[in-house]
């Protein structure tokens, strides 16, 4: 009876082990960041290259001329990037692969790429980017607590998000 | 025989809030004997059982005295379940099955076979899968035990009465440690094939060791399959015979019998009043009252006289007035003074000037949360608006609380209902007052013919005599004509003219109230 | 013998019987093309499955129709607040939200079912009213002591007063990832299969769980309190027991129902869930008594086939959108009423029921 | 000795009544001093604070009121209210459609609406005979089915007054319709007492009292005793010869066309007609305000409501105020929803049935 006891102790404390582990696994594995890519210029890097194409997974998700900005939501705690490089314009494009470690406090980062590809250090090349709220988001927001809101509007949020 | 007898149980004492129901009983049991138990209700049968079986109602009215030694051991049962784990099974007289569940789910309830699962240690153990194969093996083998085949796949809701009585039985064989069942009544629902099948296998139990107790009203049966008779009245052992050595006669007699000391009570000995009118009649009426079924009675009531219905529990006799007074579904008629009186409808009954003092006092007979002066102008003032003050001509009807205080004040003067005043709520009052309360509340209503539902029931002797007194002066002063119901045969003797004696849901007898007590005895299990 | 068993599954089926006429009459009005109605109850299918599965464990303990499983979706809800303020996307994200939200439904669960202890025999309207209650103490967490007392870093989700969450919380970064975990196109229609397979998953639980002691003495309970009492089955903890189960699983039927739609309607989201899941259980030709996992699927085909076309239908009848969205509001409703007043009268006429055979039986008797 | 014995039955009696007047009651009364006290000390008003719960209490006193009834013939609480509330706005929208004006309007919307509830009261009453021992739950559920098969009737019904009207459309009802020009503050004005910042309406207080008194004498005939009787105990009820169901159905008529009279002095102090879902929720704070009041799921008095009334409106009025004054922060709604439903809540797990 007790040894049973005991056994089933073990195996919930085994189990709430297990869970908090996996808990912990999504915090890591979870951790969404926005990666903003810039080309420009910057104390390191004078001259920036024509085009800069950034694909992640397969997927091109930014096309970077000089002086642009792209963003891709990512999940984890590395982003690993292919870069297709053009120096000069009709020039020759360089691939590469890229890895770049996120840090884990970051929401927003700014990869400065030019600056990356030319070897700085990872403080020099990687900010913060602290999104400006824009007006609607400052403006107070009055809560709407109505009971019978939600009376008409069931199943018809997926149709208004189409 | 040197070997310890399986039970024992000596100087038992019981008593609910002073009132001794069991004195000083002794009884003893062996290993595989057959025990038939019997006598009247109220003898203290159940309360035994309940003591043996470790009932919980018997710890909360303050525990018992004496002991009771099983296996030479000295026990006393917290929960029914210490006395289950003890090796004692009882199959109750109400079912105790889950309708939506096979036979074999029933008879393995709550002690089903497991096999352990995946979850079964992170949880507890009843994560565990059921063990259907083992169950549908367990279930056969108590069904084969008991000896009367039952279907272990039927659903008990489709099963027919008697295959509910062998599915409980069945539940109780399949527990490996029982040693002695207690049966209470098992073949009153039964057909005869079907009781004779279930004595059957009573011998089969008995012959495997399992000690029985047998308690039934139908004394061929105890005759039939008991090695020995125990007979119980009024809380006491009055005898204790082997079966070979006795007869119903002699079991009747010892049922019903009295030490007849009162010599100063005069009982009403011949039919008397045989040339009186007939107020009442009452013709093929069949009641579906729960558990006091009443079937294809026929009966006269004489003008000004007190009849007494009697009779064992559960046989019908309560059935009688509640389905006459409308309260349970009934059919059959009735007339009185000559008129056709509709069942079904209490609102004619008492328009008839019909009284009904009904032995539920407190599901039926009080408004338990309002005050007396409610409990006893009601009825009046809804049907013969009494206790009202008219206005507009008749069309507003406003309450008179001060001839209701006037009239309760009265009641409570003449029957001494000890209460702190005519508002207080009747819950507050104890049983004794409450059923005076009721008594008054049919007294307003002035009726012609009042029916008493066992008006002492639950009452202390004090009580008794007033509420019975009360009666009795009722019929003599004001002529009313009294049908008094109760099972307490020596009150209906001491107070009526004649007495009915109700079995198996009919009249099974009309007697004068002196008639010698073996007949009454014997018309009590003419039908059971 | 065999017209009387014609007349009770009419009767028993009534309920979906009505809803497939409507359904067949609405559905050629509306003028909505069938590979967008399968489209559109494939992926109701996957959004309200796992929610209303969850009302299956206490009408097997005979606790009824579970309303307040609003609870699990509001401790759904706060799991998905938090995580999204953590920002833990997609699949991870749902998984955290989940382990967040399971304690907090345990804890719904077992305050919701110590409570109907208490009010044995009108377990639903009291059922009924906690969700109204803990939907007070919800809005005491989200509104204000979200941000002070719980982090919330986040402006996008918290009130810009600097407290409280706002009305919508945006799932974008988990939105649909599970549906699409496991892509999947049959003639246009969209199949959400990896969603499908945790459907699937849970059935399996729930008919395995059927088979355990557990899953045995909930039955007995449901059928018979007294009897399962004194057996020496602990009634009290078995249907607490199901409570838990069931606001546990309704929170998480309430994660992949909001991963589905994309966003959080912090104060309305869960307040309508109950009584829509409820009445397309019933939908299914489920009663307050009984209810199978068959009737969850049907009841999903036939009441959200009513819910698209009935607006549709609707509109092109009377002119007026609102009138169509009006009816199915109305008929969510009958139905349940319909529902509760059918199993209220089958108690009364079990009942009278066995009386009335008693009396045949002695009349015949007298005859 | 007497000295002792005197102490003894006095805290006795304390603690009696406590226990009766039960706990949270002691609470949400407490939590209402407390709010009356601290409110000059916050700089709230404190007149028109006493004002406002007045005002409040005239409003709602009726539809509280509609809960007597059926808590006494043992229906329990009428959550299904809004079927009652639906008799009167049909009562109101005709009136105003027929072209009455001014506070005729008002007399002639009670005479209109009292058909409707009538049938309405019997329909439903009918159904609850059916369903004996599940009133609360089907009652709630009767009340939602009637607000949204309304709601496609407002839409469709052929009204045509242009002060109720869409105006685009003309045709389907607005969700509010102002009563200016109608019967606003109909009653309120009668008799009005202005004394600084305190104002009395004292029209519907009256108005509130000659229906209180109605009730309360209608509790004293020879039908309403037969009423609480059923209530306490049918079977009780039955054997003395009383029509249950008769009894029930008069109950439940009452308090439909109570509802529908109380809604129709709800907007005439409000100013509007709330319309498709505005009723949908309106049981509940009547049955919280008559359990704040003393009442249980089947005892209620008159007194019970006018406690409970002012109870429930004073603290749904206060709290705002005071807490906006206070610490900046309105939590007023969640509290209303916290007290009101856990109230209920409160009842409802009570024994009710110990005596049996």
């Amino acid at each position: 009876m007790n040894n049973s006891k005991k056994k089933t102790l073990i195996y919930r404390i085994a189990a709430f082990l297990v869970i908090m582990a996996i808990a912990a696994v999504m915090f890591i594995v979870g951790r969404g960041h926005t990666v903003y890519f810039d080309n420009k210029s910057s104390d390191l890097v004078a001259e920036v290259p024509y085009k800069i194409e950034v694909k992640v997974d397969g997927k091109k998700v930014a096309s970077l001329k000089k002086n642009e900005r792209g963003m891709v939501d990512v999940m984890g705690q590395k982003l690993t990037m292919e870069l297709v490089v053009t120096e000069e314009k009709g020039g020759e494009a360089v691939h590469m692969k890229v890895s770049q470690p996120l840090p884990y406090n970051m929401d927003g980062i700014i990869l400065n790429i030019p600056a990356m590809l030319n070897g700085a250090s990872q403080d020099q090349y990687v900010s913060e980017f602290v999104p400006v709220l824009s007006e609607t988001e400052v403006a107070e927001e009055t809560v709407v607590t109505d009971d019978t809101a939600g009376l008409m509007s069931f199943g018809e949020e997926s149709e208004a998000s189409k | 025989m040197s070997k310890a007898p399986l039970l024992e149980m000596k100087n038992i004492k019981k008593d609910f809030f002073g009132n001794q129901v069991l004195s000083d009983i002794n009884l003893t049991i062996e290993e595989g004997e057959v025990v038939g138990l019997c006598g009247e209700n109220g003898a203290g049968k159940s309360t035994l059982m309940k003591i043996l079986f470790g009932a919980d109602v018997i710890r909360e009215t303050g525990g018992y005295g004496g002991d009771i030694i099983l296996d030479s051991q000295k026990v006393s049962f917290q929960s029914p379940f210490d006395a289950i784990a003890a090796g004692i099974g009882m199959v109750h007289q109400e079912f105790s099955l889950i309708p939506g569940f096979t036979a074999t789910e029933n008879i393995l309830l709550n002690r089903e076979s497991k096999k352990k699962s995946v979850l079964s240690d992170l949880f507890s153990d009843r994560m565990d899968t059921l063990d259907r194969k083992d169950m549908d093996r367990r279930a056969i083998e108590s069904i084969e035990k008991m000896g009367v085949s039952i279907d272990k796949n039927m659903l008990i809701s489709n099963m027919p009465v008697g295959h509910k009585q062998f599915t409980e039985i069945a539940r109780e064989l399949s527990k490996e440690q029982l040693k002695l069942l207690i049966l209470d009544e098992p073949t009153a629902v039964l057909t005869e094939k079907e009781a004779e099948a279930l004595l059957d296998s009573i011998r089969g139990m008995s012959k495997r060791g399992i000690a029985v107790i047998f308690i039934t009203h139908r004394l061929g049966e105890i005759l039939a399959v008991c090695d020995k008779v125990v007979t119980m009245r009024d809380g006491y052992v009055v005898n204790e015979s082997a079966t070979k050595d006795t007869s119903v006669q002699d079991i009747t007699k010892w049922m019903v019998g009295r030490d007849v000391a009162d010599s100063d009570v005069s009982y009403v000995t011949e039919d008397t009043g045989a040339d009186k009118n007939i107020i009442m009649s009452i013709k093929n009426l069949w009641v579906d009252m729960p558990g006091e079924t009443v079937r294809n009675v026929s009966l006269d009531v004489r003008e000004g006289e007190i009849l007494g219905i009697g009779g064992l529990a559960g046989q019908g006799k309560l059935g009688i007035p509640n389905g006459v007074m409308g309260l349970y579904q009934s059919g059959g008629s009735v007339t009185f003074e000559g008129k056709d009186i509709p069942l079904n409808n209490p609102r004619k009954c008492l328009d008839s000037s019909f009284a009904f003092v009904s032995e539920d006092r407190r599901g039926v007979g009080l408004l338990l949360d309002e005050s007396l002066e409610w409990n006893v102008s009601f009825p009046a003032m809804q049907i013969q608006d009494k206790f009202l003050k008219k206005y507009l001509g008749g069309l507003l009807k406003w309450r008179d609380d001060a001839a209701i205080r006037e009239v309760t004040d009265k009641y409570i003067e003449e029957f001494k209902i000890k209460c702190t005043g005519s508002t207080q709520k009747a819950k507050e009052l104890s049983g004794g007052n409450q059923q005076k309360i009721c008594l008054a509340k049919a007294f307003a209503l002035e009726p012609k013919l009042l029916f008493v539902s066992e008006p002492t029931r639950g009452i202390d002797v004090g009580a008794k005599a007033l509420v019975l007194d009360a009666l009795k002066k009722f019929n003599k002063e004001q002529g009313v004509t009294i049908v008094m119901v109760s099972s307490e045969l020596e009150e209906l003797r001491r107070t009526c003219d004649r007495i009915a004696i109700v079995s198996g849901g009919k009249v099974a007898g009309i007697l004068p109230a002196g008639e010698q007590l073996e007949k009454f005895g014997e018309l009590m299990l003419k039908n059971c | 013998m065999n017209k009387i068993n014609y007349g009770d599954l009419l009767r028993r089926f009534s309920v979906p019987i009505m809803f497939v006429i409507i359904c067949a009459v609405c559905a050629p009005i509306s003028g909505l093309s069938p590979s967008y109605l399968c489209n559109e109850i494939v992926t109701r299918m996957g959004r309200n499955a796992f929610l209303i599965l969850s009302l299956l464990i206490p009408i097997m303990a005979g606790m009824g129709l579970n309303f307040s499983m609003t609870l699990g979706a509001m401790a759904g809800e706060i799991g998905l607040i938090l995580v999204s303020d953590w920002q833990i996307v997609g699949i991870p994200g749902m998984i955290l939200a989940m382990i967040v939200s399971v304690p907090i439904s345990a804890l719904l669960g077992l305050f919701c079912g110590k409570v109907l202890n208490m009010a044995k025999g009108r377990e639903m309207i009291t059922s009924y009213i906690i969700s109204f209650f803990i939907n007070g103490i919800y809005q005491l967490i989200v509104l204000y002591l979200m941000g002070p007392v719980i982090p919330i870093k986040h402006s996008n989700i918290k009130l810009p007063r600097g407290y409280g969450i706002r009305n919508t919380v945006s799932l974008l970064s988990m939105r649909q990832k599970l549906d699409n975990l496991i892509p999947l196109n049959i003639g246009g229609v969209k199949i959400p299969v990896a969603t499908f397979i945790i459907i699937f998953l849970l059935c399996l639980v729930i008919i395995w769980f059927r088979k355990t002691k557990l899953g045995q003495d909930m039955r007995a309970v449901g059928q018979d309190m007294g009897v399962a009492r004194d057996s020496g089955i602990d009634v009290e903890r078995t249907r607490i027991i199901s409570m838990v189960l069931s606001t546990v699983f309704a929170g998480i039927g309430m994660i992949i129902y909001l991963q589905n739609m994309g966003n959080i309607a912090t104060y309305s989201s869960h307040s309508q869930i109950g009584m829509f899941c409820i009445a397309a259980l019933l939908v299914g030709g489920a009663s307050v008594e009984k209810a199978s996992i068959g009737n969850v699927f049907l009841g999903i085909i036939l009441f959200h086939t009513m819910f698209i076309v009935a607006p549709k239908a609707g509109t092109v009848i009377t002119g007026d959108s609102m009138i169509g969205e009006y009816f199915r509001v109305f008929v969510s409703y009958a139905v349940i009423t319909v529902a509760l007043i059918m199993y209220e009268t089958n108690k009364r006429k079990n009942k009278s029921k066995a009386g009335e055979q008693l009396a045949l039986a002695q009349e015949e008797a007298n005859e | 000795m007497t000295e002792k014995t005197n102490t003894i039955t006095l805290s006795d009696r304390v603690k009696d009544i406590a226990k009766d007047f039960g706990l949270p009651r002691l609470i949400i009364t407490g939590f209402l001093v407390l709010l009356l006290v601290v409110s000059p000390f916050v700089g709230a008003d404190l007149p028109t604070q006493i004002s406002n719960i007045i005002n409040r209490f005239s409003w709602n006193g009726i539809l509280v009121l509609a809960m007597v009834p059926m808590v006494h013939s043992g229906c329990g609480l009428n959550f299904g209210l809004p079927l009652g509330i639906i008799s009167g706005l049909l009562g109101a929208t005709l009136s105003i459609e027929l072209g009455f004006s001014g506070a005729f309007s008002f007399l002639m919307a009670i005479l209109l609406a009292t058909p409707f509830a009538l049938v309405f009261g019997c329909i439903y009453g009918w159904l609850l005979n059916k369903i004996k021992g599940g009133e609360m739950m089907i009652a709630t559920y009767v009340g939602f089915s009637s607000v949204s098969l309304m709601c496609m009737m407002w839409l469709l019904l052929p009204y045509h007054s242009p002060n109720m009207v869409w105006g685009m459309a003309g045709k389907g009802l607005r969700t509010t319709i102002s009563l200016e020009g109608y019967y606003t503050q109909a009653l309120a004005k009668i008799l009005q007492i202005n004394i600084g910042n305190l104002s009395i309406p004292t029209g519907s207080i009256l108005f509130f009292a000659l229906l209180a008194f109605g009730m309360w004498a209608f509790l004293h005939t020879k039908t309403g005793t037969a009423m609480t009787a059923v209530g306490s105990n049918p079977e009780f009820a039955r054997s003395s010869g009383v029509n249950v169901d008769k009894i029930r159905l008069i109950s439940v008529v009452m308090s439909t066309w109570l509802a529908a009279i109380g809604i129709l002095v709800y907007e005439q102090g409000f100013g509007f007609i709330q319309l498709y879902m505005a009723p949908f929720y309106m049981a509940l704070p009547a049955v919280s305000a008559i359990l704040i009041g003393g009442a249980s799921v089947n005892k209620a008095s008159v007194m019970n409501v006018i406690i409970g009334t002012i109870l429930f409106q004073g603290i749904v009025t206060m709290t705002p105020t005071v807490m906006n004054n206070m610490i900046h922060l309105d939590m007023s709604e969640v509290i209303r929803i916290i007290v009101s439903n856990g109230m209920i809540l409160y009842a409802l797990t009570r024994k009710t049935e110990e005596t049996k």
